[in-house]
């Protein structure tokens, strides 16, 4: 048992620095911003160029080799120089299941595009009335000849608006138990019948949307493995999409920063500054110790999972702790922001002064928006039913 | 020791309750915070016409109560129905300094606030203020029989919609001395007053104050030079006091509004009401909104009776942190994805939940304050 | 609404100090001690003797006729002088099932001697297989003639070595539903067949036991009520129970003997004061308040009460929130006594001086033992079910 | 980074997992705590024997190992176990510090504890130090070619039934000073020693060490004169780190009994294990053990890495009195009357892990050394 990084380990270390100097725009960092649809293209193509875009991937479908020690140390650098990854539709969520269980013709056509990023995907899992009990979805594809016709609704699809395709759940068998009548397919949001509204969160942002299906014709080509088996790719890629829920380094980096404001007298004038307020100060230590337990329990599941025991239930773990303490964090960076967290200032235009400083802009709206990450991907609720069961036994 | 409500207090209540429950629905309340001025000058007139604000003056001003539970009667129906209109900064803190100080502005003004005529807002905040109200660096100087004032005044509540505002200014000593802080009423058409106005995240209207060289008559001094500090303070504490019946209010309608949701609401085959965990959630949020109302209760009738206490104000604000926190985020998540939309009326209680917990100062700023009323620290 | 204390009830606050200063030993204040059988019958009798044995039954049986706000002075007197009330069996729990449920003769034969405390009585209710679902007990009562025999055990049941009766649900219908088999018996403890065995808990009290019921013969005029209609007057006897469940002016009381001791330069020496640690400070201070919130709650439900809306569901929040307050301070007072909540000082002799300073000697055992409170008379999670339910109608 | 333990230590554990499970059980426990003595010198051999004494010294000193992973093995099983044996005051605490200080005390004593032989304890708390490890009010004055020592060691675990203790005086300063903390080697039979001996209420045997004008030659000085604070922080920090371990043994524990039980034991026609509410408390024990056991890896593996970490060992104790109350508590209530009662396992799992969270200073105390040790205060 040991923690020291190899000599190798640093050299790796070391690219990804460099890399990210080189490739991570300067005035990229330090700010929560808006990026556009552009912005998360060329940066995925940028890794991709490095091939790093899907780290995770095998080898023989343009993934790496890293070991799980590479993996940290990769992600760990991308959150120090305050950067997000490629686009996880894409090569979190459905390339894994297209590589697992699609056909050589869809591998073919489809991973390439998808590592390329030259299709951005869009998730189709939730339904206005399938959350957490997302097998009782009701999006129903009727085969017909070549093709099925789907008619039904999706919602919660983050960033569908800049999204060429669609995954989608959908019950191609009513009368069966409801795990077993569903299909995985692939559908071109350029279809006729494809509709995209949007969903505007608290705090103004337009992250999420629905999106309507409406006799929309998919060829049978496009469905992932065998009719009614999607439940099983579906089940498979929430366990893939796990893996950096716990957003350890994010957090820290995030963290990090408020403590900065916190202890720069700026924030308080002539006042004692914040980070000397032993209430605040605590909270931020408490956090900072959180972290530093998740982050081993992330490591020594990720050395599980080296020893080949895969990833399991554990990942309930990551989820529920690195979203209460994403949650945790920004509730106090609307304590650091005081007053300032109040005016709204989401529909400002670029040029336009803010009311108070830079790190009180977003604070108030990152909060509200940020309770989502203990709903989406199965509730916290939900997580710890998994654990009671899978876990536990009980 | 008695619990009741006066006759008056509750035909008030009944009253107010029934208007904002055919006049002020949720649907009604998203077109005012949409409209141009953010609030809406026909609810404030029936307001006023229903007695509201005159609810909050002695009789020796043409009001009809003044007491703290007068307003708690309002604040929680207000907090029920997520109301925008600027009463806490018109009748409570501006109405409250001017009563408190009297004088002839007290005449002159205070019926205009009575009948729903004037609108004003209190600056106490600065940038670097944080929540100490002897923070004050902006500065007041005697110019012959006026004032000049200058400085930055942050985040006034109805700064943009009021006609006058009153605010803290120095007129003598250092930035953070308790001694040398003066009250100034001002128009808001006043030469050398900028307002640069925002809708807040919670839907009400605010704005910061630039003070440049602005020239006050010295007789819209409010209250005796350099001594406002206790005045402000009482006030405040009499405004948190308010705030604390407007959470019991926005806790109780979240819970409401949770205990709906979840019964109607099927996942796996059943209300997700019956499951248990979720159950036990819904409780929990109950039991925050019964002690958010027994402070409110507590500090509005301590305040009654011993005229300012800060103890009472400060630990009701300590609660009303914690409640507003635990049932807003409770009632979030267990609306899941929905209650993060704008759509859902429970997503804008939270908002408003959320930042009642910094207004007036957080837990922390008053649990210390608590301690220090109570004899615990220095 | 309006806080002030009328002069009348100024009058009798002063009555209630004066009887408590002349009556109540001064050695008793101040310290947690081991109280003898003696101790709390004579106690009792002072307070049966002027008339105060238990304020809440009808005048008629020999209780008052005080106000709410009465009952609220006496109740913050007596735990300002650090007493215990009169008997809660007889008092809180058997008192008021005989004088609204018993027979005349019932009521003549035992009414008295509760009051005056010639009885003591404990509490059959709990048994090994029956805790929070009590209504599953299992002792049996077959009826033979005049008698019923019981047979079974009952657990938990306090201060059982001191008790001449026990009052006992017992099965006389093992049929039917289970609620409605069950029958409510007296019974003389020096019947045969009754034995008491000591449970002993942690820290080392003896405070709770088992008794065991074998062939025992119980008079048919002991039952109390109908048969079968037990379950009826011990939900009754349970809801009598939980009032001043809260225990705001004890706990007020225990957490300011905390800070006097915090407070005192002689627990630290010449080291910073325990009470000028911020970390320390904030929890007395959080634990103020909450106790103001129970107080003011408590006081609510009182005044509702008064205006005739009787004790319902809201006797959970106290049960609930009092039980949470005193855990809370119960570990305080372990935290304060740092080293010194360490050393098992419960079996020494009065003459042995004790390792640590006195407020330590007690503080782990009573914080093991205090765990009780959230278990016992209906557990905690029992409490948030009922008020799901009887509430909020979930 | 690797985080598999070795051959070696994977044996270890086995065997005395085996050997715990086999030799040790809660039976055997209790009679071994109601002893007279209060510990069992045959289970001490048995673990001499399997080496667990010497798994704590480098081989230079007959040992064959030392690291605070290699401890880890052994502290979890314990914890597991609750076993009441004095390895911690004798092999961690006083081995450690005569390994730190080196000389021929070491030399001569290392190998009497690697073998089984030795029993010690070590005396760092005072009546008023509270948890301050400078705080020492005892005095040792220079005498020629000896030290008169003079005042009160408390709560020293293992001092009644210990060979040897070691204490830490002050040779010179004032009673809080850091500087002029020398310790000393002394017998527990030397002339003006008393100690009154009891038993912890989690088990353990403890006493108070009363010092009067004892003489101790000035070879029994172990370590630079004035300058032992740093040894004795560091080794204070390698027991916390050592402790984390046993905490994460015994939250494991816990974890499992209250699993069982709720799978017996039923109520409402169903195990009580199929209550959503308890489910989840369950789960939370559990990631509360998951936690504890990842702080438990942090701190060893940063303490094996830089020979020092303040803010290792203190973060670990931080979450050891986390865990250990929400494990202990829910555990408690999840058993219902039966979790308070003598008789059943949990409660003494229990009362150990409430002593674990004060013993070696609490959570409030290890937040602010953490803080200093980061950085954040001064």
């Amino acid at each position: 048992m040991d923690l020291a990084f190899s000599a190798k380990d640093e050299t790796f270390r070391r690219e990804v620095i460099d890399f990210l100097d080189e490739n991570w725009p300067a005035e990229y960092r330090g700010r929560k911003r808006d990026f556009t649809r552009e912005n998360y293209i060329d940066w995925h193509k940028k890794l991709h160029a490095k091939g790093w875009a899907a780290p995770a991937w095998p080898a023989e479908y343009g993934g790496t080799d890293w070991t799980p020690t590479q993996k940290y140390i990769f992600g760990q650098e991308m959150a120090n120089a305050e950067t997000f990854p490629s686009l996880a539709f894409n090569t979190s969520m459905v390339g894994p299941v297209i590589y697992t269980f699609g056909s050589a013709a869809q591998k073919q056509r489809f991973l390439p595009q998808t590592l390329a990023c030259d299709i951005w995907w869009c998730q189709g899992y939730s339904e206005p009335g399938s959350g957490s009990d997302l097998a009782s979805l009701r999006t129903k594809a009727v085969r017909e000849g070549d093709h099925y016709i789907v008619n039904g609704s999706k919602t919660w699809t983050t960033l569908a608006q800049h999204a060429d395709w669609i995954f989608c759940l959908v019950r191609t068998d009513p009368d069966v138990k409801k795990q077993q009548g569903i299909s995985f397919l692939l559908i071109d949001m350029k279809t006729p019948g494809v509709t995209v509204r949007p969903i505007i969160t608290l705090g103004g942002d337009h992250e999420v949307n629905e999106v309507f299906l409406e006799d929309v014709k998919v060829p049978v080509e496009n469905r992932i493995g065998e009719e009614n088996q999607g439940w099983t790719y579906a089940k498979f890629l929430l366990l893939h999409e796990r893996s950096n829920i716990a957003g350890v380094h994010q957090s820290r980096r995030y963290l990090k920063r408020l403590k900065d404001v916190a202890a720069d007298q700026e924030l308080s004038g002539s006042g004692p500054k914040l980070m000397d307020d032993p209430d605040f100060s605590r909270k931020v230590s408490e956090i900072e110790i959180d972290l530093t337990a998740l982050e081993f329990t992330e490591l020594r599941a990720l050395s599980n999972e080296e020893a080949g025991k895969g990833p399991g239930a554990e990942s309930s773990i990551l989820k529920i702790r690195g979203t209460e303490l994403q949650q945790r964090i920004s509730h106090l960076a609307v304590e650091v922001a005081g007053y300032y967290a109040m005016p709204f200032q989401r529909n400002q235009g670029h040029n336009e002064y803010p009311a108070g400083p830079e790190h009180s802009v977003h604070a108030a709206a990152r909060y509200f928006n940020g309770r989502k990450t203990s709903i989406y991907g199965g509730t916290n609720e939900i997580q710890r039913n998994i654990i009671a069961k899978a876990i536990l036994g009980l | 020791m008695n619990f009741e409500f006066s006759e008056e207090q509750q035909m008030l209540r009944d009253s107010l309750s029934r208007f904002l429950r055919d006049k002020y629905d949720f649907e009604e309340r998203q077109k005012i915070i949409a409209s141009d001025d953010g609030w809406s000058r026909e609810k404030w007139n029936q307001f006023a016409e229903m007695g509201l604000m005159a609810a909050a003056f002695p009789e020796d001003y043409d009001g009809f109560g003044g007491t703290s539970v007068d307003l708690m009667v309002i604040m929680e129906e207000f907090g029920k129905g997520l109301v925008v209109e600027p009463y806490l900064p018109t009748v409570v803190l501006s109405g409250g300094l001017l009563l408190e100080t009297g004088g002839d502005k007290a005449k002159e003004l205070i019926p205009a606030i009575a009948s729903g005529e004037l609108v004003m807002g209190f600056g106490f905040a600065e940038p670097h203020s944080r929540f100490d109200l002897f923070h004050v660096d902006t500065k007041a100087a005697k110019q012959r029989t006026d004032y000049i004032l200058s400085g930055r005044k942050a985040v006034v509540f109805a700064a943009p919609i009021a006609d006058k505002l009153i605010v803290s200014a120095r007129t003598s000593g250092s930035n953070r001395d308790t001694d040398g802080i003066s009250l100034f009423l001002l128009d808001t058409n006043t030469d050398g007053v900028r307002i640069d106005g925002y809708p807040t995240i919670d839907g009400l209207r605010a704005g910061d104050v630039y003070l440049d060289n602005v020239k006050i008559p010295a007789v819209n001094m409010i209250g005796e030079e350099g001594k406002a500090l206790p005045t402000i303070e009482k006030i405040i504490d009499k405004a948190i006091v308010a705030l604390s019946a407007e959470a019991m209010g926005v806790c109780r309608k979240m819970c409401e509004l949770t205990s709906e949701y979840c019964r109607a609401r099927e996942q796996f085959g059943q209300p997700i009401s019956k499951f248990q965990v979720l159950q036990h959630t819904m409780v929990d949020m109950f039991i925050h909104t019964e002690e958010m109302t027994s402070m409110a209760f507590m500090a509005a009738m301590k305040t009654d009776a011993n005229g300012h206490d800060k103890a009472a104000a400060s630990s009701a604000k300590v609660q009303l942190g914690k409640s507003c926190k635990f049932v807003g985020e409770s009632a979030i998540q267990l609306h899941g994805g929905m209650g993060i939309t704008e759509e859902m009326a429970v997503g804008h209680y939270f908002m408003h939940s959320t930042m009642m917990e910094s207004l007036f100062g957080n837990s922390d700023y008053h649990l210390k304050r608590y301690q220090t009323a109570t004899g615990l620290r220095e």
